[in-house]
């Protein structure tokens, strides 16, 4: 028994050391929504920072193979809110960005999700791309009640964790049909080969609904085949497609390996063009793919080359501020940086249920990436583009609406 | 012979036993057709040069090494292919050429650990049953030390007892809660001989018990030995190095070089085996002594 | 060093034997409920946690393997997968079922318990078949196969659709909480103590010492290692399933060779085979990220480098553990245990000869 | 059929750089018995060392031979150096605790290479993936049949390449000196330094020359698939890792042949399975090969002397 004792002890050292921190009391664990409604005595307000700072969140992967997503996100994000205490902050106050890695794991976003909202008590979390994450996250968020925005995760199953949950890009049932169309219509494909990233599921969602869609629309998909996120040799799966004589592949994957799998398409003597969703954009695709990928196609939920005033005042400041061409994910962090700040400026107050019900009423929002209206399952309806790789840039080449 | 010996004359079926055992490793002949019985009283010598393969002997009794030709039986079954740990179920005994105490673990613990390996286990079991029922006593066991049952406490208790008793006997009571490694030398051996008793072995066999001691811890440690055999009811087989002290003791002998017997008897007839002296002592013994001692 | 690496049983106590093996659990009880109660109400809290009381029990079961019985596995976060993903898909199965002579909370959490004993099972079960090979193999051998296995768990979840293949589960009702996952911490610690103490502990510290003698004394060294493997599988299934139940997003990006690696870096420095190491060097490994986190956000929000930080905690991560196993190689406690190495005026335990 | 000489030469070509990267797991385990879980980074360290080189001598001279050379010769020294200083201050100071320590550390330092250099901070390059330039032109040099079997210049140079390191290191380490002195540290390292050898150098050395082939076989693997990222250290480390157990640990021409076993397996598994079950299939094959001979291929299981 005595033998216990210390260990005992050391428990409650640790449990009271990890309680020193203690918060107001904010619903936890099952019930989720409902208790969630009714509680949360306004979380946001009094933030560590002082009163005079509105502090928000962001979770995302800026370690890993993924990290631009974040970190492009994250730039979008950082100048919504430059921009924004620029022109006077929010209800008076600045506002500020806490941001924290989740090194593309979902217990690592529920740790940060979590952190944010108990911790540094931020009014709104933003985040994360890939839509595991996001749904760690969202959990969390739903559960304590405090809104978040993913910006670009496109995984169906995120915003039905619950009411706080929203999301300012297009589903991936969408996307899915918006490249197995512009397939069929406009390239006027009869036979294509899929080549999906079997660790993302992202890339298994877009290939399921590709083919479907493409195969309904009487193409044909001649084979499906696979690889793991990391990998960098793909020389055998293309040989295997090679031999089916397709006259497109689709590769829903992430520009890092789909750059590297253009060259090798080339190499075993593929020259048909390869097509592909929002996972491609980055600057890095095109020293990755160098000249093999040109010519490839691939969704997405903006075109830089879009004409729109608005669209290229952001794209030069953020030029100016980072350097390089912003992809999508910088668009879609500012745009749902931007929505939260109108929702902030539009709630009553600052309230978990408050915010919530400004996010909700989002509607006909000018965003850099498509105009926003949230639907009743706080998706966003937008359309989205089709653009090919060109050298060095994208070039616009058509919209596709729901 | 001793008069304990001559008690037990008529119960002394063999309790080891090998038969014709030869084992290769490669092309290397290890040992070769070598035969060997233990009974219980038994004062065994097995001797022989450098590399003769007394330990391989040993290895192949205690079933570390399996025979490549031959039969070892132990308690009168046959144990080829069998495990050490289950021919140590048997009866059988050992100490290691260099030295192989659970050196973090405390004298006395060294020995409990033994003490325990005994254990509730069907000692001699091969068959389904046996298995099945070793499984369960088995299960049983892991339950009462997780829940410490009353049980578990008692038979903790009593195997402490056996261990600090067993202790006591090799004269290490003092270095009971002392770390193996800690020990000197010589009480290592002692200690090495106190956890293999805690076997509860019919058979004992010492691989060079008496390495690195000097001729005083020599004699004393002989002495031990014989007592051991005669309060123990042991049989008991030593590995030496030392000629003199072997024939000191021993009531027969075994003499192996290059894994092959040449010589077994007693000290008086082996000592005057000249092929013994030739592979023990080489020829310049010879010479310079004028033959035999 | 004259401490015993063992513990030796207490001679005397004032507590009747028949109590003994059951009174831990008692004391334990209650005073769960009131930690239970004390954290309840910062949702971080229980989330770092129960993140701690995982790593807990994973580090202390992988310590039977790697610190008692001297085997080297490093594939324990595939035991822990498996238990995540059976217990996970069980609990998914029965979210709408409850039993209903009980109130819903209670039926929750007996469903709960019965999800986390299947895992557990399901993960003993791999362990058996893993610690199988231990027959034949020894050392580095026996950690790659271990290794391997780990990887092969992970593939074979992520193309089996019944897991959510790499999306993963999502949606596994929270049922985990502190009161429980201490609970199951202390039931671990307990056993491995308790182990430890036995004749079996005994037989396991003998097969890390020297596995010839061992097997020369009687001890049943494939047996135990065997043993071994299941008892310290177990425990990590249970983890699994409980890890499952707070986050409450499995996917196997959660499970890969990183995460056991880092079970085993609080083995070892914790000192290999000392259970309360394992202890506060899975509590300490725990916090540190989270303490660069917090020693971070001191820098302002608004600075860049701020934002960046969080990218610097595991290079910095990894350059702790090479500083910490350079100045402390035999871990931190070594194979003693936290009372061994206490400053002296905490009363030891009596030992020697009484 | 030709597609199975397809995957055949693409097999071998993969192999052959598994190979090199084996061989530094083998040898650090042969004289120190320690896996070195940091020689796939420093790997990717040494590719990025490349990288960086190419790109500091500009498109002209990085496609000649003496380019190519500078490449090799500035990744394989600065990684000899860097394998040194991990051995040096990292490993030495634990030679004699417990081998488990040494692992911890070897950990360690994966980590802080493998996460630092997804920082973009300074002159560290980001977590994304970089094109690696292509110093060799890729030419088909073989075509049978309508494209059915292409053989690639750079995939008959990095052979030629990784052969003749492999040759160079039998060599040394069968012929010379300091191969000698090598093996008897690998023997016990302590009778070693009792017979008058200079252990610390014997090892330093063998860090050294593993850590360059790492680099040889990282710049190999990153002109084959054409991109350097911080992660690959890891991915190609543990598939290295696997080739040298399947071989037995601490065995040279084992090492080679198990990489070239693994390189084909799953060449074969990609090729005519699903990839995705690529690594259970490497990684169950690693499992069967131990079965069946528990030392892997070539490794024997060394009887313990009772």
């Amino acid at each position: 028994m005595r033998r216990l004792a210390p260990m005992l002890l050391a428990a409650l050292a640790v449990l009271a050391a990890a309680c020193e921190k203690k918060t107001q009391p904010a619903p936890s664990g099952e019930g989720g929504a409902q208790t969630a409604q009714q509680a949360q005595p306004a979380p946001g307000g009094e933030t560590p920072a002082g009163s005079d700072v509105i502090l928000l969140g962001q979770v995302g992967a800026l370690t890993g193979g993924q990290a631009t997503f974040g970190i492009s996100t994250r730039n979008g994000i950082e100048m919504a809110i430059k921009e924004a205490n620029a022109a006077g902050g929010v209800k008076g106050k600045k506002l500020a960005i806490r941001v924290y890695d989740n090194q593309s794991k979902p217990e690592e976003a529920a740790q940060a999700a979590t952190r944010l909202i108990t911790q540094d008590k931020v009014v709104l979390i933003l985040g994360d791309v890939a839509s595991s994450n996001s749904l760690a996250m969202a959990e969390k968020a739903q559960a304590a009640g405090v809104p978040m925005i993913t910006p670009s995760s496109t995984n169906t199953t995120v915003t039905q964790k619950g009411d706080f949950i929203f999301r300012v890009c297009f589903i991936d049932p969408f996307q899915g049909y918006v490249m197995a169309k512009f397939a069929r219509e406009n390239l006027k494909l009869g036979k294509v080969a899929v080549l999906q990233d079997n660790k993302s599921a992202y890339s298994i969602d877009l290939s399921d609904v590709f083919t479907r869609k493409f195969t309904e629309m009487g193409g044909k998909v001649a084979t499906t085949e696979s690889y793991s996120q990391g990998d960098t040799d793909y020389r055998a799966q293309l040989t295997a497609i090679r031999k089916t004589q397709p006259e497109g592949i689709y590769v829903p994957g992430y520009y890092s390996e789909v750059g590297i799998i253009a060259r090798q398409a080339r190499e075993v003597g593929l020259k048909v063009p390869l097509m592909g969703g929002d996972g491609w954009d980055s600057e890095k695709l095109f020293e990755l793919g160098g000249t093999a990928i040109q010519g490839s196609y691939f969704s997405n939920h903006y075109s830089p080359d879009n004409p729109d005033p608005r669209v290229q005042k952001f794209i030069s400041e953020y030029k100016a501020a980072y350097g390089g061409v912003p992809d999508a994910l910088a668009a879609l962090g500012y745009d749902a940086a931007r929505v939260a700040i109108e929702a902030l400026k539009r709630a009553k107050d600052l309230s978990g249920p408050a915010v919530r019900d400004a996010i909700a009423q989002t509607k006909d929002f000018p965003g850099v990436a498509g105009t926003i209206t949230l639907d009743d399952k706080r998706n966003a309806v937008k359309s989205a583009v089709v653009l090919k790789v060109g050298d060095g840039k994208t070039e616009y080449v058509t919209t596709v609406n729901p | 012979m001793s008069a304990a010996v001559q008690a037990n004359q008529d119960s002394r079926a063999p309790l080891l036993q090998a038969d014709g055992v030869s084992i290769q490793f490669g092309g290397l002949k290890a040992l070769t057709d070598f035969s060997l019985t233990v009974r219980q009283g038994d004062l065994l010598g097995l001797i022989g040069p450098n590399g003769a393969g007394k330990s391989t002997a040993f290895n192949v009794l205690t079933g570390v090494y399996q025979p490549s030709q031959g039969e070892v039986r132990v308690a009168g079954q046959r144990v080829n292919g069998r495990k050490p740990h289950q021919i140590n179920h048997l009866g059988l005994a050992r100490t290691f050429q260099n030295i192989r105490l659970f050196r973090a673990l405390t004298a006395l613990d060294n020995v409990k650990v033994a003490c325990r390996a005994q254990g509730a286990l069907h000692p001699t079991g091969m068959g389904v049953s046996a298995k099945l029922s070793n499984a369960l006593v088995n299960y049983r066991d892991w339950w009462r030390a997780l829940m410490l049952t009353p049980h578990f406490q008692a038979e903790e208790r009593e195997l402490t007892r056996q261990a600090e008793h067993l202790l006591e006997v090799m004269g290490l009571s003092h270095r009971r809660d002392e770390e193996a490694r800690n020990l000197p030398y010589g009480e290592q051996r002692r200690l090495e001989i106190a956890r293999a008793l805690g076997t509860r072995p019919r058979v004992l066999l010492l691989d060079e018990p008496a390495a690195g001691m000097n001729t005083r811890e020599k004699a004393d440690l002989m002495v031990l030995i014989r007592k051991l055999r005669d309060d123990f009811k042991l049989g008991v087989l030593v590995i030496e190095h030392d000629m003199k002290l072997v024939m000191g003791i021993c009531e027969h002998i075994t003499v192996l070089d290059h894994g092959e017997t040449i010589s077994r008897g007693a000290p008086a007839e082996v000592r005057g085996d000249r092929k013994v002296i030739e592979a023990y002592l080489g020829d310049s013994y010879l010479e310079s002594h004028g033959g035999a001692a | 060093m004259e401490t015993p690496a063992l513990p030796v049983p207490e001679a005397r106590s004032a507590i009747p034997p028949a109590l003994r093996g059951i009174l831990p659990v008692l004391v334990a009880l209650p005073v769960l409920a009131l930690f239970q109660w004390v954290t309840n109400e910062s949702p971080f809290a229980v989330y770092l946690l129960s993140v701690m009381g995982v790593n807990i029990i994973l580090a202390v079961s992988l310590n039977i393997v790697n610190g008692m019985t001297g085997q080297f596995s490093i594939g324990h976060a595939g035991f822990m997968a498996v238990g995540a993903y059976i217990s996970g898909v069980m609990s998914l199965n029965l979210k709408e079922v409850a039993l209903s002579f009980l109130p819903v909370a209670a039926s929750d959490q007996v469903l709960f318990t019965l999800a986390l004993l299947v895992g557990g099972l399901a993960a003993a079960a791999c362990g058996f078949l893993v610690g199988l090979p231990s027959l034949r193999l020894r050392g580095d051998y026996l950690a790659i196969v271990t290794l391997g296995f780990g990887e092969i768990i992970r593939v074979v979840v992520q193309n089996t659709d019944a897991f959510g293949r790499a999306l993963g589960l999502s949606g596994i009702p929270q049922y985990s909480s502190p009161y429980m996952i201490y609970f199951w911490v202390f039931l671990t610690v307990l056993v491995a103590r308790r182990i430890a103490g036995s004749s079996h502990g005994r037989s396991l510290w003998a097969i890390r010492e020297d596995e010839v003698a061992a097997e020369a004394m009687g001890v049943d060294t494939t047996g135990y290692k065997v043993r071994s493997f299941v008892i310290s599988s177990f425990f990590a299934g249970i983890a699994g399933g409980l890890f499952a139940h707070f986050v409450p997003i499995i996917n196997p990006g959660s499970f890969t060779f990183v995460k056991s690696m880092e079970i085993v870096v609080m083995v070892v420095l914790g000192g290999l085979g000392s259970t309360t190491g394992a202890i506060v060097a899975a509590i300490f490994l725990t916090l540190l990220p989270e303490g660069l986190r917090s020693a971070f956000n001191l820098l302002g929000t608004e600075s860049t480098l701020a934002q960046k930080v969080d990218q610097i905690r595991m290079p910095i991560y990894g350059l702790l553990l090479v500083v910490l196993m350079l100045s402390r190689p035999q871990g931190l406690f070594g194979t003693r245990e936290l009372w061994d190495v206490l400053p002296r005026w905490i009363p030891r335990r009596r030992r020697g000869l009484s | 059929m030709a597609q199975l000489l397809q995957h055949l030469i693409n097999g071998l070509a993969s192999g052959t750089i598994y190979a090199l990267v084996a061989l530094g797991y083998t040898m650090v385990y042969g004289v120190l018995k320690l896996i070195n879980f940091a020689h796939g980074d420093v790997m990717m360290v040494g590719v990025y060392m490349g990288y960086a080189t190419a790109f500091a001598l500009g498109r002209e001279v990085r496609g000649s031979l003496l380019g190519v050379a500078l490449i090799f010769a500035v990744a394989m020294l600065g990684c000899a150096l860097l394998g040194f200083l991990i051995e040096r201050f990292a490993y030495r100071p634990l030679r004699e605790k417990p081998r488990l320590t040494a692992l911890i550390t070897a950990i360690g330092i994966s980590f802080a290479l493998s996460y630092g250099f997804q920082l973009d901070i300074g002159f560290l390059p980001g977590a994304s993936p970089r094109a690696f330039p292509e110093v060799i032109e890729p030419k088909e040099w073989i075509i049978i049949g309508d494209r059915d079997v292409v053989v690639w210049n750079w995939q008959i140079i990095s052979f030629l390449i990784a052969v003749g390191l492999m040759v160079a290191l039998q060599y040394l380490v069968f012929r010379t000196r300091f191969g000698r002195a090598m093996r008897a540290v690998s023997w016990d390292h302590r009778v070693a330094a009792l017979m008058g050898i200079p252990t610390d150098r014997v090892i330093a050395l063998t860090f050294m020359l593993s850590s360059a082939l790492a680099a040889g076989a990282g710049l190999l693997y990153a002109i084959k698939d054409t991109s350097v990222s911080p992660l690959m250290g890891l991915y190609v480390g543990l598939k290295a890792f696997v080739a040298a157990v399947i071989g037995g640990i601490g065995h040279v021409p084992g090492a080679v042949v198990g990489a070239l076993v693994l390189g084909l397996v799953e060449e074969f598994v990609v090729g005519y399975a699903a990839s995705t079950w690529r690594d259970a299939v490497a990684f169950g094959f690693l499992i069967l090969v131990l079965l069946v001979k528990p030392g892997g291929l070539f490794g024997r299981v060394a009887a313990e002397k009772v």
